[in-house]
């Protein structure tokens, strides 16, 4: 699903956020990437879904050549991935309902489709009750949630997940892994980023370890 | 008839962006009334002028100031003569019209015009000649051509002086051009003024709406997509500023209507003020919208792109 | 001299917000000037506008539309005669200042006046009689003393008819009442204008800081605080807009001098327009300093309150 | 330091968040408050600094009637707080240093020694060398650590700290916890709302724990 070829990232300013990446995830694979803090672990998760560019290196999506894509090819590669921000990225002027169902809207879902999805996917969460609410009215812990909702409602290919329960406590953390788990099991390809490390230490799958932007920890994953 | 699917998609999502950036601007009135205003504001002063001017023009035509030719004639003239001196000239196919000011009425006007009033009434006898005034057709109406018929119309016995009216075509002209200027430079002034009006508007829009347009191309808008609902909004600025505008010069005209009435009055014209036609309406409303456009079209075209998520 | 710490404190402050705001306004260049141009065109028209009618002022003090008189006297009143009367009048205390105008003179203007020019030349003697033009001053100037003066003048055996040029009076004051509508209803359009320009500016400002807003009451900023900058972008735009109009006019104004000079010249006028003198200048400047002052005032007391962190 | 007088939080549109709590911490304390998702420990922090008033019940900062103080008074307040909020609420149009900064620009110190305090504290976090970067070229983390240094900059009597290691990685989390611990030793009163149980339990302090709104174990703090 993604493959990474010696893949360098340096931003504008010199910093070195990753240095000679290579890894693959297969299709229908679930992962995890930890790290220190800044480690490169966003960066990484930036580079699959095109809101920053490799420097050097190649890096391919479902077969693609991402640096290839062109500008007007970048929304179609985003759609095929559900993205869980580190910072939630909601829109505070809209309802989670309207959160959620952006995506679907974006896609050109419609109407009586996007109300089954989006119920479906705040149901998941445990937010089926919160539909008509602002997000500022939700607590952090509620916040992450819906975006991990909007991630998941049009039930992309991909799911990639910068730090989904830091604001969560150990009981929600494992059900939302759980949630992972259980989008894995139908087929989507799952990359986590995370610092729980206990967490993930019960939890049977590959961790790729980035250490200042090289990956000193990497195996194929393999499917459970 | 029905639609393809493609087309029917396609009218309804516009058809809902559009009612949304509507509900929008509808939800936060003063906001969006202000903007209108400004907006209508800078649309009601260009209509305005147009409408001063287009009023002018008529008044011109009334006035009439082409080149005409007096033709002053001897004393000697009888009226019978001069009545048929002017049967003749209406006939020649350079004439468009002509006139025959007898003594008396050049007298009248004179008096009228000079403010000498009764005083003139002491004259022993009319000191005035008959006058015809001769009004060149449209193509004997340049300066070449009006004095070669000068010329011709000279040669008749019963004319004493054949006169072009040249000064009070300069002077027309003069004024004509001063005013053309002053609407030139605030016509320009004010067309670029909705145009920045506008595009300000969406830009500072933009920008307060730029973490939404961050989220949105996140999770895979195309630019398309976000560009939309901006091109509404400016639509519909440009729209309800027009709307208001309208209203502004309607109001605006009715309190100049009456004190025009009164001064065509002393001048014993029956001018009146034009206020806009239904044509005109119509098209103040779609400069309105394609001002707005263009305003949200340039403002998105440079803001929009300079937005990428991180 | 020293300051006190307290009062010295609060300068620097003062001068730190006022840079860091103009500082905000350089950094987004074009943006900056966007707005400033849309406050410098609503600053500019009025201005303009006031500038027209002074100038139309001091051209009607040239024409002088206060009531005359005039008396026209017995066509056997010499020219020394009527140079005595002349003198007699012009010690009245009713009377400001009196002319002769002499036959030959009255022949010349009615020539020039009338556009019938060497048609006149033809006349065995000149018909018209002399005139004597009274002023009365201020305090006569009214309808009813001018009747009263009028009816004292007649009384003069050389004066064969005397008249009030009430007409003309009535023609200057109709046109004088359009223009004064007009400047109104403009006018008061492009005050409200500015005012809107610039609290819409300053609103979409405030809105596009929103986030910086919160955070900053977040961690114990006074209301005064947060005021300050948005009250100094406010002056700056305001500023910046008048200078800009200040530039604006007199690129019209020049558009328009010389078409005027010409237009004078027909009418044997040395009027010239005047442009923004010293003192308009700084005005405008201070006028756009303080609506864009107030429209921030205004739009910062409503949208600030509204912002509250949570 | 403060006080709760059975205090009641009910948000408009009738969600209560917190129900009949009363603590009290102690001048110089240290506590953390936990609960699950929701339980409504931003809440009560939140009404500590004014950012929410309680629905019913006192509370008391510092021996002030939180209830009674006026608008103009708010300000005064909240520099007696240093917060760390969820989201950490950074300008992402300022440097880091102007971000850390601004409490001590708000508060009307000078020039001089805004640089030196400044700088202290973001060697306190180690950023010392980001201090000409913007945020938005930070990682989650070293964001997180900014919105440290920036409530502790002006040294406030009480450091309000909301969930100040979700995005940091274990070794990190108890290097920011020991910070905190250094505060409380000088004498600044620290409450920590955190969801991370396991390093909490390595430490010696009063836990706070809500339960949909009531607290559920209290104990009045006591120093190290
Ligand atoms: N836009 C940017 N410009 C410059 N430097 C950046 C930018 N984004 C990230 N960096 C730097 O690159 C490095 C890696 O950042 P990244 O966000 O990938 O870290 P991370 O592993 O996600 O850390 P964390 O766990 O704290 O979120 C960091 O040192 C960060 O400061
Ligand atoms: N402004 C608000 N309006 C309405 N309800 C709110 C508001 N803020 C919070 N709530 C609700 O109050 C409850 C408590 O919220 P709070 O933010 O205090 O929880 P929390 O303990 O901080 O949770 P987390 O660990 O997820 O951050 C939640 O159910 C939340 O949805
Ligand atoms: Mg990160
Ligand atoms: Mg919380």
């Amino acid at each position: 699903m993604i493959r990474f070829d010696n893949v360098y990232k340096r931003y504008p300013g010199g910093r070195d956020a990753l240095q000679g990446v290579s890894f693959h995830l297969h299709a229908g694979a679930m992962a995890f990437l930890t790290g220190h803090s800044g480690a490169g672990k966003s960066t990484l998760l930036k580079l699959v879904a095109l809101l920053e560019h490799a420097t050097r290196g190649q890096l391919f999506l479902d077969g693609e050549n991402l640096s290839q894509t062109s500008r007007r090819g970048i929304p179609y590669v985003r759609r095929k991935i559900g993205m869980i921000f580190q910072n939630y990225r909601l829109l505070f002027d809209r309802t989670v309902f309207d959160n959620v169902a952006l995506p679907l809207v974006i896609a050109g879902y419609r109407h009586q489709d996007i109300g089954r999805r989006v119920r479906a996917a705040l149901d998941k969460v445990g937010l089926l009750d919160r539909e008509r609410a602002l997000p500022i009215t939700l607590s952090g812990g509620e916040q992450q949630r819906v975006g991990i909702a909007r991630a998941v409602v049009n039930k992309p290919p991909l799911l990639l997940a910068d730090e989904p329960t830091g604001n969560l406590d150990p009981e929600l953390s494992r059900d939302i892994m759980h949630l992972f788990e259980q989008f894995n099991q139908v087929g989507v390809s799952v990359l986590i980023a995370s610092h729980d490390l206990d967490l993930i230490a019960t939890l049977p799958y590959t961790q790729l370890q980035l250490h200042h932007g090289r990956l000193v920890k990497s195996a194929t994953g393999t499917d459970t | 008839m029905k639609l393809p699917r493609f087309l029917h998609n396609w009218i309804t999502r516009h058809a809902q962006v559009a009612l949304n950036s509507l509900g929008r601007l509808y939800r936060a009135p003063s906001a969006s009334l202000m903007t209108a205003a400004v907006i209508a504001i800078a649309l009601a002063l260009p209509s305005g002028l147009y409408l001063l001017t287009g009023n002018l023009q008529r008044l011109s035509t009334q006035w009439d100031g082409s080149a005409n030719l007096s033709l002053f004639l001897h004393r000697s003239v009888t009226l019978k003569q001069a009545g048929a001196l002017q049967n003749k000239l209406a006939k020649m196919p350079e004439i468009d019209s002509v006139q025959l000011i007898t003594p008396e009425q050049a007298l009248a006007e004179f008096r009228a015009l000079s403010g000498f009033g009764e005083v003139l009434d002491v004259l022993d006898e009319n000191p005035l000649p008959a006058v015809i005034a001769v009004k060149p057709d449209q193509d004997h109406s340049n300066a070449d051509a009006a004095a070669a018929l000068l010329e011709k119309l000279r040669s008749f016995p019963e004319v004493e002086l054949a006169q072009l009216d040249l000064q009070w075509v300069r002077r027309f002209n003069a004024i004509v051009d001063i005013v053309r200027r002053s609407i030139w430079v605030m016509g320009a002034l004010l067309g670029l003024a909705v145009l920045l009006i506008v595009g300000n508007t969406i830009r500072l829009e933009i920008q307060s709406r730029r973490e939404e347009i961050e989220i949105t191309k996140l999770i895979g808008a195309t630019n398309g997509f976000i560009r939309r609902p901006f091109l509404y909004s400016g639509l519909w600025y440009g729209l309800a500023g027009a709307i208001l505008a309208d209203v502004l010069v309607e109001i605006a005209f009715l309190q100049l209507y009456n004190p025009v009435r009164r001064l065509a009055g002393l001048y014993q014209s029956n001018f009146s003020l034009h206020t806009l036609s239904f044509t005109d309406t119509l098209s103040l409303l779609a400069t309105g919208a394609a001002l707005g456009l263009l305003g949200a079209w340039l403002a998105v075209g440079r803001h929009l792109a300079a937005i990428e998520p991180t």
